[in-house]
């Protein structure tokens, strides 16, 4: 069951060039009946670029946010960004794994009289708390504008899948295709779903970070995918702003737009496109949504089986 | 107590012991514990001189009670024992403290620490061995007749050892037909023998023969009683064919309308129909209905199977039967499964059509199998091109198994001639080491090479579909790194085969809980002893053979299945066996009856006894972990050799330095 | 307690990573490698390198570029056999090679730095600030694409001119200043 | 002077029940007033410690020394009699095992005194009175003696020569004992004077096999009168009790609470009962067992109820188990 | 105990035959070092561990007890390990009321194979206790009187 109100870390690109992801989780929460009541004093997660540089002050960094969501009361921290999820998990854990390691972060915010007991706050991603706590059966029931006809490419990135991952799989988890597929779209077939958006490589080498999103973008299109949907903010930007830098690159003109999945989701839930951010994507989604059909596609017909194939093998449910 | 003499022997293992522990000191110190006669120190203890020390010593000084400090007692506790016999002395007034597993080896670099531990441990021997009681081991007879659960290659072998002595044998399976998985392969490495060629009269043998009884499609249920004398329940699975008018000539399956596809014989890749005989060399020859299936138990209709049958043995009515087994002693051969590709998913088996596992390319390159033997992709048509077997699918990886396969190495070069005999596609084998390593193993793995087929040293990353140029369009592409170029390689293939683990059975744990034998880290059935007793388990009477040990080939699996069974008719030979006196007993005249013990006991050989109102154990049955011993509240259950006295004694002496002197008066303040 | 002077590298690394032992289990398998997205560009694959890590080659390792391309994916980490922490061994490898002044690509280094400054400074990062600091010491000739996606960021609304802080930075300021002193004098296990 | 046997009883720290329970003899005392010399007996008679003193070592035949020792007194007196009596017997589960004062083990002196003079609820104490060893008044000191931070049996003070345990021992053990001092026919010394069974023996409750999912605190459940309070989830000390006493309290659904102390060859009864209740929880996981042991609070309150200054342990460590230097007196630490 | 100021614990084990007692020699047979303070007892199963034991051995003079056995599902006797779990969590709670600390009396697994856990183990443990200081028990029975001693004396003798 959901709660009323979850202690919320939105992080810094929340703040500025991921505005959209922002809007939509807030109206999407209220749509939802619940609060994110953003935790106080909040401070940048150091993204991928702390931990290169000095380990300890890294983690550091990271566990001041913990110590101060334990402070305030919180058992539970949200975090809609797959990286500053990501760091704020693993030092949680890390944490708890190495009692070195532990002694010395809390030795140094001490500085800052906080203590942080691992295993205190437990972090958890918007999404897998949209999905768990609230349910797909519940949600199957709040949809108010099914998004029938929508090809969507579920791309989870890599920090949510690993290296633990919050759902089903590290390599091809499938908890938000069935998502797609309670809001009424369809999931494609996408086999580079956790490959990895490149992160901050498009600014530092930017042929390499180039290559690996023109791929990311390239595998979705020719699976005839309208959208590819994320949970991160980084892959959103990544995807979306230098998409086509990398059509440049490859000589293609690929036009797939990035949305987050509260974006999708209050499409659903029969927000606005305008209440969702909807709009300050470089690749125009307008075309995507303008392709939700009032009415359910027709089923796909069962292919007859070929006489002479071989069976695939018995998957379990 | 004054009239015991203990007499200890410090043991310099050559330089194991003595190069550590200072072992003249330990002597010598050892003068001053209670009741010690005699103390010496000796290079070799398990050497003829130092066995006859202790003779010669409980002779000359009558020494009551012997410690010897050397070694593990799983090493040589027998031998000391043997040595106290000799000299006439109860074997059980013996006692071992291990000075060199548990001090020398460990401690190297801490002399003073390891002397120091070396002489607690001595102390602890000589206050226990003080405490210790004269047991005469139990004497049980042996019944001739032996169980063997598991009916593939190992079983077989087995069971047919024992027949041919002239002991008679119950061989349980719970498929069908004998045979294993052995069955189901077309060529075996490294001479490319037809499985079925081998296999196919050591079957039939075993069904014809005299001195055994097959039970297929049976499963055991329970297992009581103890070496020489086991009570087995089968449960007899309903074939719903009555095997005394069958025939075997094959009309039911011709005729019945519902096919389904075969998940066990064929791997998944082929069909079978409700009443079905697995294969056709089955032993016995006999179908069964496969209930699940079958329309008449689905729908109440259909019968066709009844109606065409000649002999009118179909029996729909028939029901599972339970038939009691008496055996003196038990081998499980009970195989093993194949690791579930799945569960690598960046291998896309079950997601990714042309991706097959070893066992359904067994099936697919075998001539009876679902393509008549031929290599195709998933759609049944299309020869391959070019072909990637993948090694070490679920083996050599914490994340999966941790442990080597043992057979993919060698399954794999099979693969790589079967293939390109049948279809002349170019392989390639992604390996991290190659490891043939019996006898024609390498000269096979070298053949292999002469016939071309590539071999990239380097463990797959991932197999996907996602192409990222013209040539990779509509392939699978197998992404890895080639360690011995340092790059890495994207190779479009049309086929993957990877070359998944062998896995304990899915119930082994259960298995195992059943006849009371243990479960590795792995999870395979742990053996006596890894190296100089493989076949035995911990459990007197039960024995293991095959896969179900460990990953092994088919000549290790008939290897054991002999071995196994030569243990088993030695001990048939001798008719007796002697069981550890380590049994708990319960002294009745004080037993208050409250039954906590009652439920302690995994063999139940504790049995409250109402008239009395006192507990009872069967010493037949018990084994001597004394769970039940530490539960009593009123501590009148006695442990043999592991007595309240015996340990509380031990722990008095191991701490024999440290005793805390009763404490000094402190001032105390004023109140 | 051991000091870094009597540590080998191979010492050093394992120690500086949390769970780095288990790189003494590295079967040279090329799982990671053939995992890395962005491997095609290093000049020596993660399980090259650490062969010469326990080669000890260190001068090789701290100048090699691959750390500096690992995008922390984690799919290395996750497919290891050995599980081995890899990606934290990259972190690990990339902070040995700064304090070495090894590093022959500054670029990721000055990222990162330009990043972690405004972090440091105010708790929380600035986007505007950093692409435009960080272009203009280390890549000039790059401002004008980038003043072109900087306007159609800004034209979105994503791109705040005016960084954020946040209201205790006291208090983080201490806290940072606290553990880089520790781990100045990190002492190794 | 008589002949007869010369007769002592002393009452240390403890209820008084002891005494009562000797006149719990009825009309037996009678004979024991017959067979005996009473030559020191406070509680029912004047004696005075000098009259004591005064005798000859070894002039008391027999002793009856009831209550643990707390204090100096205590010991005093222990001491005392010990080397004026042939036969010092320790009367009663508080100079066997420690038995209630015992408890006091589970804390120590200063705590103790906080918590009765200060801080327990019923307490009204304006003027912070607490006892002093020494307490000057116009009429000259006064003395307390000493009370000490641990608790101690009859035993761990002077030898014992019989334990004739209970809370109080029943008069059917007494009589037994005290034909046996006018018999003659006395156990080996350091006997336990009593059955080498426990309670279930004499319990005539059903007892089935025992396996709990959770336990009961007596007024969560009525009983079943017929079944062992075990086997319904009652905590019951009887399956590691000494017998002797009837099973009297099982006999009224009320759980023996173990105060003829452990059964012969037992150290330590607690340990029993750990390992006997412990047998009995029907969980695999440690989750699961916890969760069932959550519903037996105070465990070690129950197991060492009558016997934790005579257990192997003795007592609560002091000081949260960290060795204080040798220089500092253990008793100042809390 | 103590050599040269530092503080060397004395650990008692109680080790099942096995599993932990085979994990025990093959840490020997493989060499691998652990810190030379454990003792240890083989019995036949963690089943057969009286508290009285733990007890026993604490109240004799070691710092700290650590038990080891199979890992659950593994038991060479089905179940004895569970029985040990049941027992010890008891007991734990007991100790814990005795103001013992958690790190005192320890219940770990390690099968036969697991040589590394086994050392492993021990080395952790006694780091722990070393961080603990040593028990010492009975100096938790400040002896107020001053003749007690010779009675405690004396009952020692007697029990031995």
């Amino acid at each position: 069951m959901t709660r009323q109100a979850y202690t919320y870390y939105p992080g810094c690109s929340l703040q500025h060039r991921s505005h959209a992801y922002e809007s939509s989780n807030r109206n999407v929460a209220q749509a939802l009946g619940f609060d994110l009541v953003e935790m106080d004093d909040w401070n940048c997660c150091g993204a991928t670029e702390y931990f290169s540089l000095n380990r300890l002050p890294a983690y550091a960094l990271v566990a001041r946010n913990l110590a101060r969501a334990a402070n305030e009361g919180a058992d539970e921290l949200v975090v809609p960004c797959s990286a500053c999820f990501l760091n704020l998990h693993k030092t949680d854990k890390q944490m708890a794994q190495y009692p070195d390691l532990a002694r010395s972060v809390n030795q140094a915010l001490a500085a800052g009289d906080l203590h942080y007991t691992p295993g205190t706050v437990r972090v958890r991603h918007l999404v897998e708390v949209i999905i768990s706590d609230i349910g797909f059966t519940e949600l199957a029931t709040r949809i108010t504008r099914p998004l029938y006809g929508l090809k969507l490419a579920a791309y989870y990135g890599c920090l949510i899948a690993r290296p633990d991952s919050i759902f089903d799989s590290t390599e091809h988890p499938t908890t938000m295709d069935r998502l797609f597929e309670v809001l009424g779209a369809e999931s494609v077939p996408f086999a580079l779903k956790t490959f990895c958006c490149g992160g901050h490589m498009a600014q530092i080498s930017a042929e390499t970070g180039f290559e690996m999103i023109h791929k990311i973008v390239k595998n979705a299109a020719e699976n005839g995918a309208d959208a590819i949907v994320t949970v991160c903010p980084m892959c959103q930007l990544n995807l979306d702003v230098y998409q086509n830098s990398a059509n440049k690159l490859f000589d293609t003109d690929y036009q797939v737009p990035i949305l987050f999945f509260t974006q999708v989701l209050g499409l659903a839930l029969g927000l606005k496109p305008s209440d969702l951010g909807i709009g300050q994507e470089f690749v125009d989604a307008m075309p995507a949504i303008n392709k939700i059909s009032e009415v359910p596609p027709p089923k796909p017909k069962r292919e007859r089986r070929d006489k002479q194939a071989l069976p695939m093998p018995v998957m379990p449910e | 107590m004054s009239d015991k003499r203990v007499g200890v022997y410090v043991c310099h293992c050559g330089h194991n012991i003595a190069g550590t522990v200072d072992v003249e000191h330990v002597a010598e110190w050892a003068w001053g514990l209670p009741n010690v006669a005699v103390s010496r120190d000796c290079q070799f203890m398990c050497a003829s001189l130092g066995q006859d020390m202790i003779e010669e010593d409980i002779r000359e000084h009558g020494l009551t009670h012997i410690v010897v400090a050397s070694c593990s007692p799983h090493m040589h506790e027998k031998t000391f024992r043997g040595a106290c016999e000799r000299a006439g002395l109860n074997p059980y007034l013996f006692e071992m403290a291990n000075i060199r597993e548990h001090a020398s080896w460990v401690h190297p670099h801490d002399k003073d620490g390891a002397t120091d531990k070396a002489k607690a441990l001595v102390s602890a021997a000589v206050h226990r061995v003080l405490q210790q009681q004269p047991l005469e081991p139990l004497q049980v007879d042996i019944r001739p007749e032996t169980l063997v659960v598991g009916g593939g290659i190992a079983g077989i072998q087995a069971a047919l050892e024992i027949a041919d002595a002239g002991f008679p044998v119950y061989l349980v399976e719970r498929e069908p037909s004998i045979g294993g998985h052995m069955a189901q392969f077309d060529k075996t490495f490294p001479t490319l023998d037809c499985a079925a060629c081998i296999l196919t009269p050591k079957m039939f043998d075993a069904g014809a023969h005299p001195n055994i009884t097959l039970l297929t499609y049976s499963e055991v249920e329970q297992v009581d009683g103890y070496v020489g004398n086991f009570t087995v329940r089968v449960r007899r699975k309903a074939r719903h064919v009555d095997e005394s008018l069958c025939t075997g000539c094959g009309t039911c399956w011709e005729k019945c309308p519902k096919k389904v596809i075969d998940t066990v014989f064929e791997a998944g890749m082929g069909y079978r129909t409700a009443i079905y005989r697995p294969f056709p060399q089955a032993v016995p020859k006999y179908p069964v209905i496969d209930t699940e299936n079958c329309t008449y138990y689905q729908t109440g209709k259909c019968k066709i199977c009844e109606k065409f049958c000649p002999t009118e043995a179909i029996r729909f009515d028939m029901e599972d039967e339970y038939v009691d087994l008496e055996v003196g002693n038990i081998v499980l051969a009970t195989g093993y499964d194949i690791f579930d590709a799945r569960r690598i998913p960046q291998y896309g088996y079950g997601r990714l059509a042309n991706v097959f596992t070893s066992l359904e390319f067994e099936r697919l390159t075998n001539a009876a199998g679902p393509t008549e033997g031929k290599v195709v992709l998933r759609d049944g048509v299309t020869e391959p091109r070019s072909v990637a077997i993948i090694h070490c699918v679920g083996s050599r990886d914490k994340n999966t198994n941790e442990y080597c396969s043992a057979i993919c190495c060698m399954s794999s070069l099979k693969f790589d001639h079967l293939v390109m005999e049948k279809t002349g596609a170019q392989v390639y084998n992604f390996y991290i080491d190659m490891r043939p390593i019996h006898k024609g193993y390498e000269e096979f793995y070298h053949r292999i090479l002469d016939e071309g087929t590539q071999f990239i040293r380097g463990r797959v990353a991932e197999i996907t579909d996602a192409a990222h140029s013209p040539e990779e369009e509509g392939k699978l592409i197998v992404i890895a790194e080639d360690t011995l170029i340092g790059r890495q390689r994207r190779v479009p293939v049309d086929m993957v085969i990877l070359a998944a683990g062998l896995e304990p059975r899915a119930d082994a744990q259960g298995v195992a809980h059943m006849f009371g034998v243990g479960c590795g880290d792995s999870g395979f059935f742990t053996e006596r002893h890894p190296k100089l007793d493989p076949v035995a388990t911990m459990t007197e009477g039960v024995y293991i053979a095959g896969a179900c040990q460990g990953p092994k080939d088919i000549p290790d699996s008939v290897a054991q299945g002999a071995a196994a069974a030569a243990r088993i008719l030695g001990v048939i030979f001798r008719k007796q066996v002697a069981l550890e006196p380590i049994r708990a007993s319960i002294d009745e005249s004080r037993c208050s009856g409250c039954r906590i013990c009652n439920t302690m006991c995994p063999y139940n050989a504790i049995s409250f006894i109402e008239e009395l109102s006192v507990s009872r154990v069967n010493p037949a049955l018990c084994k001597g972990c004394g769970t039940c011993v530490a539960a009593c509240p009123s501590q009148i259950i006695t442990g043999a050799h592991f007595t309240f006295e015996q340990i509380m004694a031990e722990i008095d002496g191991i701490l024999v330095d440290v005793h805390t002197a009763p404490p000094e008066h402190t001032a105390v303040e004023a109140v | 307690m051991k000091t870094s002077q009597d540590l080998t590298f191979h010492d050093r690394v394992v120690a500086l990573t949390p769970g780095g032992e288990a790189l003494e289990q590295c079967l040279q398998c090329g799982s990671c490698g053939g995992s890395c997205p962005a491997g095609a560009d290093m000049d020596h694959t993660p399980r090259g390198l650490f062969a010469m890590i326990r080669a000890e080659m260190e001068d090789e390792v701290l100048r090699s570029n691959t750390p500096w391309y690992c995008v922390s994916c984690y799919a290395c980490t996750t497919r290891c056999p050995q599980q081995i922490p890899i990606t934290d061994i990259m972190y690990t490898l990339k902070q040995m090679a700064i304090q070495a002044g090894h590093y022959d690509h500054p670029h990721a280094t000055k990222f990162s730095e330009t990043f972690i400054g405004f972090v440091e400074q105010r708790g929380r990062s600035f986007e505007a600030g950093l692409a435009t600091r960080y272009h203009l010491y280390h890549h000039p000739t790059d401002m004008v694409r980038l003043g072109m996606m900087g306007l159609n960021m800004l034209r979105r609304n994503r791109l705040p001119l005016r960084p954020k802080s946040i209201r205790e930075v006291d208090q983080l300021q201490a806290i940072l200043a606290e553990a880089k002193a520790i781990a100045a004098k990190e002492t190794y296990r | 002077m008589s002949d007869k046997p010369k007769l002592a009883q002393y009452w240390a720290s403890s209820c008084g029940g002891c005494e009562i329970a000797v006149l719990g003899l009825h009309e037996k005392i009678l004979d024991v007033a017959g067979a005996f010399e009473i030559v020191f007996w406070p509680c029912v008679m004047d004696f005075k410690y000098a009259d004591v003193e005064a005798m000859a070592d070894g002039a008391i035949d027999v002793c009856l020394f009831n209550g643990a020792i707390r204090n100096d007194e205590n010991a005093h007196l222990a001491h005392l009699l010990r080397r004026k009596s042939k036969v010092l017997v320790a009367f009663g589960a508080c100079a066997y095992g420690g038995s209630m004062p015992g408890l006091a083990n589970f804390t120590d002196r200063e705590a103790m005194f906080d918590w009765i003079y200060f801080h327990s609820p019923s307490t009204e104490n304006p003027g912070n009175v607490r006892p002093e060893m020494r307490t000057t008044m116009p009429e000259g000191d006064l003395r307390l003696p000493r009370f000490w931070n641990t608790v101690k049996t009859l035993e761990q003070i002077v030898p014992v020569d019989y334990f004739l345990p209970g809370c109080p021992p029943e008069a059917g053990s007494i009589e037994i004992a005290i034909n046996a001092i006018v018999s003659g026919q006395l156990p080996p010394p350091g006997s336990v004077i009593g059955s080498d069974t426990t309670v279930c023996d004499e319990c005539p409750r059903e007892k089935l096999n025992k396996k709990v999912k959770r336990f009961y605190r007596p007024h969560e459940i009525i009983p079943d009168p017929n079944i062992c309070l075990l086997d319904q989830g009652l905590f019951c000390a009887g399956i590691a009790t000494r017998a002797g006493c009837n099973a009297r309290c099982p006999q009224v659904d009320l759980g023996c609470r173990g105060c003829y102390g452990p059964n012969e060859g037992v150290y330590d009864q607690g340990a029993k009962l750990i390992a006997g209740i412990g047998s009995m929880i029907d969980a695999d996981t440690v989750e699961e067992v916890e969760a069932i042991l959550d519903t037996l609070p105070d465990p070690a309150g129950y197991f060492y109820r009558f016997h934790l200054p005579q257990s192997l342990l003795r007592r609560k460590a002091l000081g949260n188990g960290k060795k204080q230097p040798k220089t500092e007196p253990v008793a100042a630490t809390r | 105990m103590s050599q040269n100021g530092t503080f060397k614990p004395v650990l008692v084990g109680f080790l099942c035959n096995w599993c932990s007692y085979r994990a025990a020699d093959l840490a020997g047979t493989s060499r691998m070092g652990y810190p030379a303070t454990l003792r240890d007892i083989r019995i036949m199963c963690t089943g057969r561990l009286d508290p009285t034991f733990v007890l026993r051995a604490l109240q004799q003079g070691a710092d700290g007890v650590l038990v080891m056995g199979c890992h659950p599902g593994q038991c060479h006797y089905q179940e004895g390990n569970y029985k040990a779990i049941r027992r010890f969590a008891l007991l734990k709670r007991v100790l814990r009321q005795m103001g013992l600390e958690d790190a005192r009396v320890q219940l770990h697994w390690a099968s036969a194979a697991q040589g590394v856990l086994f050392a492993q183990t021990v080395a952790q443990m006694t780091e722990q206790i070393k961080a603990l200081g040593p028990l010492d028990w009975p100096r938790h029975w400040p002896d107020e009187d001053p003749f007690a001693r010779i009675a405690l004396a004396m009952q020692e003798d007697a029990h031995e």
